[in-house]
């Protein structure tokens, strides 16, 4: 089982996702969660978890007869005993689910398309795939419970009327797969999936799809490709995949973590969802905490609470050092400023703040890295990762990396900072798929947040950090 | 825009004029029959007031259902242009008198209306094909000339020339043919 | 005018004369390139991005916006049978591959070009008839092929679009879009992992001096059978910086270390 | 990239190895040789075969070939005279081409031929050779035998005229006391040539251009031939050696300053006689296509060609014997008027000795001080080497004015060309001026003006003889 | 030469179609002209006009001659069938059409901005005229309001063009007199032009400039600069080049008297440009209707009575000068601002009619556009000055000699691109 360390959370958060860590799961991590309390304590005075702990996970997560005392397949049961597809889409409605992929896509909206969409055969695809390579929440989820996840894609299944469901899921993540394969195995031999299901005559076929090679997989429609065995470059959008995805026919895309969540709001009803939440924010997400921070390590959070709860989860800034930036959305996402850790991890807030959820990692950047050095690095990541389908996201991507690249090496040209904006918003104009808006955001939000630093290399040429071997070092902490 | 111009037409050959004179920015466009060419042309170029001594242009047109020829004059008397219009002429024996009693230069425009539409005109001594072949045998500014289609299939082909002397082929203009109606104005 | 009789000749003679030792208004063309406007709009060539590959698309609207049609492309068709002008899509898969690969930012390995060495396609068959032929099940052919091989024959790639029916243009691009599928067979490989983690703790830099070592850069064709890859996905639990060795993290690798560790491991795998 | 990928450098590899082996496979074998190698496999041993033969044949034949050129001297002369005016003509027309290529050239203020050989120089040599190897064409309708007579006709009556043009004392082809006749008659000749080609050719613009050339050489002989008259009075001579040595002296004693009309006349009248702008009415290019020799090309052509270049040179070898002296010099040398210690019969071998040391001293003296002077920059060889060449072109240059001051014929035919070029010139700058004249204008101009003209000529001159009672009047 | 009895009219004059074809082809009636001996230009086909007739009789000792259309001196692909009689011409038949791209049926398929483009290559000499009576028609069809800026940099350009086919103009007519120098002085003056205008336009020859509202680019530094360093030294070496004629008593001598055209007899052939105003007639259109910024300049329309080709040459010399005061006037007085209208990616004018004309180096170049509502032009008629020009030759040439035919064609300029359309 991938040694993640799953962060503990106050008990009053809810635990939708992830079984309430500290199951039988890792021991080992309660102590380092016990510690990580204490320093939590001493950096952001929250009040920590109480000791006792809610009914805890099976032992073993593919252990089907633990999982249905858990309450497992329950959803799926009244999904297909007494409930119309309408139904289930109502409630989903009702609940305001939506989609963790990082774009935030009303997840309602999407079933009531792909269920209207005129074809012979439709699919549900579960997107576990995770793009960010620093990233592991999906992975975890399916670890440690495959089978919410697998009766959300089930009832999705059931409500939109198809009979096949893919896993799309890195190939590097084995423990995943094999987990998910036993489940699978188990699940259809007790006849939650398979022919037949529950004697309602209709079929559920899971498979389980290893990938792997190439970064633009996380979007959904290169995911489709990949499935298919194609190259994968995004599609133009109309038609949406809800129509005219998988081999051309109406596809139900969602990540992992949202089908997970759809077996409880089928048992209990939209509210159970709704409530679940911070401010602004229904349901709860994966957060990965890296970076600088005491015990980094992912947690369950519910949407709306702030970043900098969210960083005290993972013991706070380590005491030697002083937060300089966070970068909210992996390696397309945001650098937001040290005051952004009163932000409400929460959609709108975030893209208002100028970054994404998106993979869902927030990574504490101390004083002692180049923010300039890093934005350009993020960017030529992405601009390497681009599929190159779109001209302006091939070159225009490789240009704005070298710009950062220019910035570093102390040769910027005349007005750097207007071509940076000018091409980024050319590229944002022409693009394809998501990746485009997101990679300019490390850059962009460098223009916006820390004009200071960036001048301080393009003026006065000198890295504040010691980072940019070219330019002079100034002691660390004399700009911003 | 001449409004003395309009007026000086008007009392000129009043009759002759079919329809309004029209006129925009520099120019003024009168239309005639076609039978009228040769006493209004003379009219024009003779008469005091008038005196268009210079044949700017002659253009022949297809309007798709029609036939027209169209002379422009320049005169010193007026800053504008007068464009006379003879319709209608008939697509399948499009005649027209000559204007080269007046203007020797308008021979080889007349030839190039015939080669390109063919409108007889009569009177001109030297009517026959100037930049197509003698033996090319369509009139390929016709709106029933299609580009892709070869010249000599085409539904313009020997509409009543001279290489080719006997019954036409009558031009329906469908639509499907790609003729092109003629403008409203 | 004049009326001195022959004054005027004269004056012309004059001038010839004088012409005679002016300066010379000819440019010696092949030596001496007069330099074009800036605005001029006459140039027909082919630009190369920063990888030195050719930046055409092969999007053929120019050769179909062209009112004369002087541009033209071609290329042999998938089955090597005929050269055909600008056409389908799948008329010659080369070209379009090319673009394809030069979309993704990888250069164009030169077995796309060259002949390709026949090879004993009896693995090719297995695995296809596993697969049952399927262009649909391309991705996992493709990677057993690779298992079979250790790297991707093209004529393991040809055999496959010529018995499965899925165009040369889809398997080659599928082929070379995955970057874990490669053309040539590599006896080691060097990944870095790039995660954001990663890069704080400056793995870019590293990258780049590993490159510097092995005489190549990410995700180029590598020289003396060593790949420089990026790791797909950060391993959980390992430090940052990561950079691994055939699979197995390696914990001396600094950003100070890399390069001399990155040239010891070149001289290792050529002797 | 520090090191190129495997595979390019394997296919680097692979071309250097392939044409390494392809250059040892031309070495040793005759299909993949170089053509010079070929030329230089087949012209070896033929050249060592007719050096063979050539001595064996000397020794033989030596004393019956001195007894015979001993007996019949004017024969062998007249053989000799013939195969060097003939062979002079290529070079000549060659070099006159080449110079109309390039002064005209700059005139246009363009650079002229500048590829082929130094300066271009090698173009018109390279122009011959394209004529050679073109193929021999005659195009429907012609009259063959006419057809391919006619630029022998032309050339060999504009060659013949040479033979009677005195290039210095002593050289020229035959001193004939009727040259100047002799001359008109072979010039009249050419126009035979030019009207057969254009009839025989079968071509309107052809025939145009023969008969135009036909009607301005026949109009244009009768000013030229009376222009010349005032000469001949003076002269009281024919022969064109004659009229040569009359003018000797200083320039004063040129012709041109007696018989200043005559010039004049004759040199308008010569232009149109060589169809020269602006009288080319022959070939007008922009009216009859290329007039008599449209029809015409490969070698035939080249006959044509050569021939104009050819009366080029010959009609401003007439201009410069009759009127600016010939070969004489334009003004009388200091004294000493002979060097005779120079001579090397004087001083025998002792003069090359004498050179060749002056020569040496020279070059050291030079390389020294270039050496000296340039210090560091210069290697000793080097230095000594640019003052070798210097000393050696400056030794020639005197040995050359040696010569000419020396040797009465260098002295003539150097004087004699600088004369002639300088028409030469004056007729190409021409060319690179003045249009073309009308048909009408040319024959109205012919016989309104340059016959009463030169009628006027004669008639003056003819009284200042007898009045002046010149030497030549008795 | 081959003579043959005069021939008359007495041909059959209509065939059976198929039979008319297959003997008709002119390939076939050549070779059977060659293997019969025949070698006049006869027409492979019965004559079809009297005016055809009457120049197909051929009299006693006349011959024809064809001149062109490969000649060395015919201006483009014009072919002259010249009736001579010794050197003299008896009787002209000029034939076109071997340039004829149909370029009206062209335009009247493509819409309306690629039309620009399209025309371009008529005028080749001086392409910017034609396109600019193609965008004023158009202008005038859709009510465009051209910024004035645009309007002085078409005309700055315009007139610079104007400059340079005049320059050609003389060399050409130097050359077809027999001169060979001229034609390379002009030839360096129009470089220098031609690769200013490239600076502004980005082409050479062709530029496809002008635009419907506007023009595509602004002035710009390196078009400046050259204009500058040109204008310092134009009006001297103008002076220079010229000089190498106008004095020069073979050319004058040839030129003079020579096709003698009187006011009337142009205005009857409907010659416009210099050629009309070497006749006596102050027609240009510059000034008779004007358009663009001319108004607001100050030239003069330099006008000659003699009618001949020295006149015809003089007159475009003069008009060299005025141009280069124009030029002048407009670098003075060059307005700021846009150098383009705002307008639609896609032009659907209103149904309407509208004739643009524009003076062009060699006469009235004429667009006459009809919309009938879509993108295409209904119908677009090109009046080409040339073809007027060259319809007068037949009319000039008979009683001279035919040495004159180069001095008057040219002195006439025709242009082949503009004739054949």
């Amino acid at each position: 089982m991938t040694n993640a360390n799953v962060l503990p959370t106050p008990d009053k958060w809810p635990h939708l996702l992830l079984p309430a860590a500290g199951g039988a799961a890792s021991r080992g991590e309660r102590e380092a969660a016990g510690e990580a309390v204490v320093t939590r304590e001493a950096g952001a005075g929250s009040e920590g978890p109480s000791a006792e702990t809610v009914a805890g996970p099976p032992a073993v997560p593919t252990d089907l007869n633990a999982a249905l005392d858990a309450g497992a397949f329950k959803g799926l049961t009244e999904a297909i005993r007494d409930m119309t597809a309408g139904e289930i889409v109502a409630a989903l409605a009702g609940s305001g689910l939506r989609g963790r992929g990082g774009a935030g896509f009303p997840t309602s909206e999407k079933w009531r398309a792909c269920a209207l969409a005129q074809a012979d055969r439709r699919y549900v695809v579960v997107n576990a795939y995770q793009a960010d390579p620093a990233v592991f929440t999906d992975r975890v989820l399916l670890e440690r419970n495959p089978y919410a996840v697998l009766e959300g894609a089930a009832i999705a299944a059931v409500a939109i009327g198809a009979s096949d469901i893919v896993i799309g899921l890195r190939a590097e993540a084995t423990e995943a797969i094999a987990t998910l394969e036993t489940a699978v195995r188990e699940a259809e031999d007790a006849g939650y999936l398979g022919d037949d299901v529950l004697g309602s005559g209709r079929s559920l076929h899971v498979e389980v799809k290893p990938l792997q090679g190439a970064y633009m997989l996380g979007e959904e429609t290169v995911l489709l490709k990949g499935i298919e065995g194609r190259r994968g470059q995004p599609e133009q959008q109309p038609p949406y995949p809800t129509t005219k995805g998988l081999y051309g026919k109406p596809t139900l895309v969602h990540n992992a973590q949202t089908f997970a969540v759809i077996p409880g709001i089928v048992t209990g009803g939209p509210g159970s969802y709704l409530d679940a939440g911070a401010k602004g924010g229904h349901g709860t997400v994966l957060v990965q905490i890296s970076g600088s921070v005491a015990n980094p390590g992912l947690a369950e959070v519910p949407l709306g609470t702030t970043i900098g709860e969210i960083v005290a989860l993972a013991g706070g800034v380590s005491a030697t050092h002083s937060v300089k930036a966070l970068l909210v959305g992996g390696p397309s996402g945001g650098i937001l400023p040290p005051d952004a850790m009163s932000t409400p991890y929460e959609f709108e807030a975030l893209e208002a703040a100028g970054a994404y959820m998106g993979s869902g990692s927030i990574v504490v950047v101390d004083e002692r890295s180049c923010l300039v050095d890093l934005a350009s690095v993020l960017t030529r990541f992405c601009a390497d990762q681009a599929c190159g389908k779109t001209i302006p996201c091939r070159i225009g991507l490789r240009r704005l990396a070298e710009i950062g690249a220019r910035i570093c090496e102390g040769q910027p040209r005349g007005d750097e900072i207007e071509r940076l904006t000018d091409l980024s918003a050319d590229i944002v104009a022409s693009r394809l798929c998501d990746h485009e808006r997101r990679s300019t955001l490390p850059l962009l939000s460098l223009v916006r947040y820390f004009r200071d630093e960036l001048d301080a290399h393009i003026v006065q040429s000198t890295c504040p950090a010691g980072i940019c071997q070219s330019l002079a070092a100034t002691p660390a902490g004399s700009v911003s | 825009m001449d409004r003395t111009l309009k007026r000086r037409l008007e009392a000129r050959l009043g009759a002759q004029i079919q329809g309004p004179i029209r006129q925009r920015h520099d120019q003024t466009e009168i239309r005639i029959q076609p039978g009228d060419v040769p006493d209004v042309l003379r009219t024009l170029h003779d008469s005091v007031d008038l005196r268009f001594e210079l044949l700017a242009d002659l253009a022949g047109v297809d309007t798709g259902n029609e036939m027209q020829v169209v002379y422009h004059l320049w005169s010193e008397t007026s800053p504008d242009w007068l464009r006379i219009i003879a319709e209608p002429l008939s697509r399948e024996d499009p005649r027209c008198p000559s204007a080269t009693f007046l203007w020797t230069g308008a021979e080889w425009l007349e030839r190039e209306a015939y080669d390109m539409f063919g409108i007889v005109f009569e009177g001109n001594r030297d009517l026959r094909r100037i930049f197509m072949p003698p033996d090319y045998t369509s009139f390929p500014l016709r709106k029933d000339f299609l580009l892709p289609d070869d010249a000599a299939r085409s539904p313009g082909e020997g509409v009543r020339n001279v290489e080719r002397p006997f019954a036409p082929a009558v031009v329906a203009d469908d639509p499907a043919a790609g003729v092109r109606r003629a403008p409203a104005s | 005018m004049t009326f001195i009789p022959g004054l005027g000749i004269a004056k012309g003679m004059a001038l010839t004369l004088r012409r005679f030792f002016a300066p010379k208004a000819t440019i010696q063309y092949p030596e001496v390139r007069p330099d074009m406007a800036v605005r001029f709009r006459g140039r027909l060539q082919l630009l190369y991005d920063e990888f030195g590959t050719l930046k055409c698309e092969t999007c053929f609207q120019c050769a179909q916006a062209c009112p004369v049609e002087c541009i033209d492309m071609g290329g042999h068709d998938t089955k090597n049978r005929f050269y055909t002008h600008w056409g389908p899509a799948e008329t010659y898969g080369e070209r379009r591959e090319e673009s394809a690969l030069r979309r993704s930012g990888r250069p164009v390995p030169d077995q796309a070009y060259v002949h390709f060495q026949p090879i004993d396609l009896v693995a090719v068959e297995e695995i296809l008839e596993a697969r049952d032929y399927d262009p649909g099940k391309m991705l996992p052919i493709l990677e057993e092929v690779q298992a079979a091989y250790g790297y991707l024959p093209i004529a393991a790639i040809k055999h496959i679009s010529h018995v499965t029916g899925a165009p040369y243009a889809l398997v080659y691009g599928t082929a070379t879009y995955y970057s874990h599928l490669s053309f040539e067979r590599r006896a080691r490989t060097v990944a870095v992992c790039r995660c954001t983690s990663c890069l704080l703790a400056g793995s870019g830099r590293i990258a780049n001096a590993i490159g510097e070592g092995l005489w190549t850069k990410l995700a180029r064709e590598p020289v003396g059978g060593v790949a420089l890859e990026q790791l797909a996905a950060h391993i959980p639990g390992a430090a940052s910086p990561l950079v691994t060795l055939d699979g197995k993290p390696q914990r001396d690798v600094t950003e100070t270390s890399a390069a001399a560790w990155s040239r010891a491991l070149a001289k290792k795998t050529v002797a | 990239m520090r090191a190129l990928p495997a595979t390019f450098r394997e296919q680097a590899r692979a071309v250097r190895a392939y044409a390494v082996e392809s250059r040892a496979f031309a070495l040793e074998s005759w299909a993949g040789a170089s053509p010079i190698d070929r030329l230089a496999l087949v012209l070896v041993p033929l050249a060592l075969f007719l050096f063979v033969g050539a001595v064996v044949s000397a020794v033989v034949m030596l004393g019956p070939t001195l007894d015979f050129l001993g007996a019949n001297q004017p024969l062998v002369r007249f053989v000799v005279v013939v195969l060097g005016i003939l062979l002079l003509t290529v070079p000549t027309a060659f070099l006159l081409i080449y110079m109309e290529l390039k002064v005209i050239a700059r005139m246009n203020l363009r650079v002229g031929p500048n590829r082929v050989g130094p300066w271009g120089a090698a173009m018109s040599v390279v122009h011959g050779l394209k004529v050679l190897a073109k193929e021999d064409f005659a195009p429907t309708g012609v009259d063959v035998p006419v057809f391919t007579l006619a630029p022998v006709v032309t050339f060999l009556a504009s060659v013949m005229t040479l033979l009677v043009i005195p290039f210095a004392p002593g050289i020229f082809g035959q001193d004939f006391n009727i040259g100047l006749l002799f001359f008109f008659a072979m010039g009249g000749l050419s126009v035979l040539g030019l009207l057969m080609g254009g009839w025989a050719s079968f071509n309107k613009y052809s025939l145009l251009g023969g008969l135009r050339s036909a009607a301005q050489i026949v109009s244009y002989e009768i000013p030229l031939t009376i222009s010349v008259v005032g000469v001949i009075l003076l002269a009281g001579t024919m022969s064109l050696n004659h009229i040569a040595q009359a003018q000797s002296g200083s320039a004063l004693d040129w012709f041109v300053f007696k018989q200043p009309l005559a010039v004049l006349i004759f040199f308008i009248a010569a232009t149109a006689e060589a169809n020269r702008t602006p009288f080319d009415l022959t070939e007008a290019d922009s009216e009859i296509v290329a007039g008599f020799s449209t029809e015409y090309s490969g070698m035939r052509f080249g006959f044509f060609y050569f021939a104009e270049y050819v009366n080029v040179f010959i009609i401003s070898a007439l201009i410069t014997t009759l009127f600016f002296g010939g070969w004489t010099a334009p003004f009388n040398w200091p004294w000493p008027y002979n060097l005779n210690w120079l001579d090397a019969s004087g001083i025998g071998a002792a003069w090359i000795v004498i050179v060749g040391f002056a020569l040496l001293v020279a070059a050291d003296v030079l390389g020294l001080a270039i050496w000296l002077f340039r210090g560091r920059q210069w290697s000793a060889p080097s230095a000594f080497g640019l003052g070798f060449v210097i000393a050696g072109a400056g030794v020639t240059i005197l040995i050359i004015l040696a010569c000419i001051i020396a040797l009465d014929w260098v002295q003539g035919i150097f004087w004699f060309m600088v004369k002639t070029y300088i028409f030469v010139f004056v007729f190409v700058w021409m060319r690179g001026t003045l249009p073309r004249v009308r048909v009408d204008q040319l024959m109205g101009f012919a016989w309104k003006w340059l016959l009463p003209a030169s009628l006027l000529n004669l008639f003056v001159t003819a009284a200042a003889v007898i009045i002046l009672n010149l030497p030549s009047a008795r | 030469m081959p003579t043959r009895p005069a021939r008359t009219t007495s041909r059959p004059k209509q065939r059976p179609p198929e039979q008319h074809r297959s003997e008709d082809d002119p390939r076939i009636m050549l070779d059977r002209a060659v293997s019969a001996d025949l070698y006049e230009p006869i027409p492979p086909y019965p004559t079809r006009t009297e005016r055809e007739a009457e120049f197909y009789t051929i009299g006693d000792g006349e011959m024809f001659l064809n001149l062109g259309p490969q000649h060395p001196a015919t201006h483009g692909v014009l072919r002259l069938v010249l009736k001579l009689s010794g050197e003299q011409i008896v009787d002209v038949d000029p034939v076109l059409g071997y340039l004829h791209r149909g370029v009206e049926k062209i335009c009247e398929n493509s819409d309306y901005y690629h039309v620009i483009d399209q025309v371009d290559p008529l005028e080749y000499a001086s392409a910017l005229f034609q396109e600019w009576a193609a965008v004023l028609a158009f202008e005038k069809l859709m009510d465009v309001e051209v910024p004035p800026r645009a309007e002085y940099i078409r005309v700055l350009s315009a007139e610079l063009l104007r400059i340079s086919s005049h320059t050609l103009f003389m060399g050409f007519l130097a050359l077809d007199m027999g001169g060979l120098t001229p034609i390379l002085y002009s030839f360096i003056e129009r470089d220098e032009i031609v690769e200013m205008l490239a600076a502004l336009t980005g082409a050479r020859m062709l530029f496809n400039y002008f635009r419907i509202g506007g023009v595509n680019g602004d002035l710009n530094h390196e078009f400046m600069s050259r204009l500058g360093d040109w204008m310092s030294r134009a009006a001297k070496q103008t002076e220079a080049n010229t000089g190498l004629l106008n004095e020069n008593e073979i050319f004058v001598r040839r030129a003079r008297g020579v096709g003698v055209m009187d006011r009337e007899m142009a205005l009857r052939f409907g010659v416009t440009g210099g050629n009309l105003r070497a006749s006596g007639v102050p027609f240009d259109v510059r000034r008779a209707h004007p358009y663009s910024v001319y108004p607001q300049l100050d030239f003069n329309v330099p006008t000659r009575l003699e009618g001949d080709s020295l006149a015809r040459y003089l007159i475009r010399m003069d008009e060299v000068r005025e141009s280069i005061k124009i030029i002048d006037q407009c670098l003075n007085n060059m307005p700021d601002g846009p150098v383009m209208a705002k307008l639609p990616r896609l032009l659907r004018p209103h149904p309407g009619r509208a004739w643009g004309a524009v003076e062009g180096p060699r006469g009235m170049l004429g667009v006459y556009a009809i919309s009938d509502g879509t993108d295409q032009p209904f119908r677009f008629r090109i009046h080409d000055p040339s073809f007027m020009n060259l319809e007068v030759v037949p009319h000039l040439l008979p009683g001279n000699l035919l040495a004159d035919t180069m001095a008057i064609v040219s002195s006439l300029d025709p242009i082949m691109g503009g004739i054949d359309k």
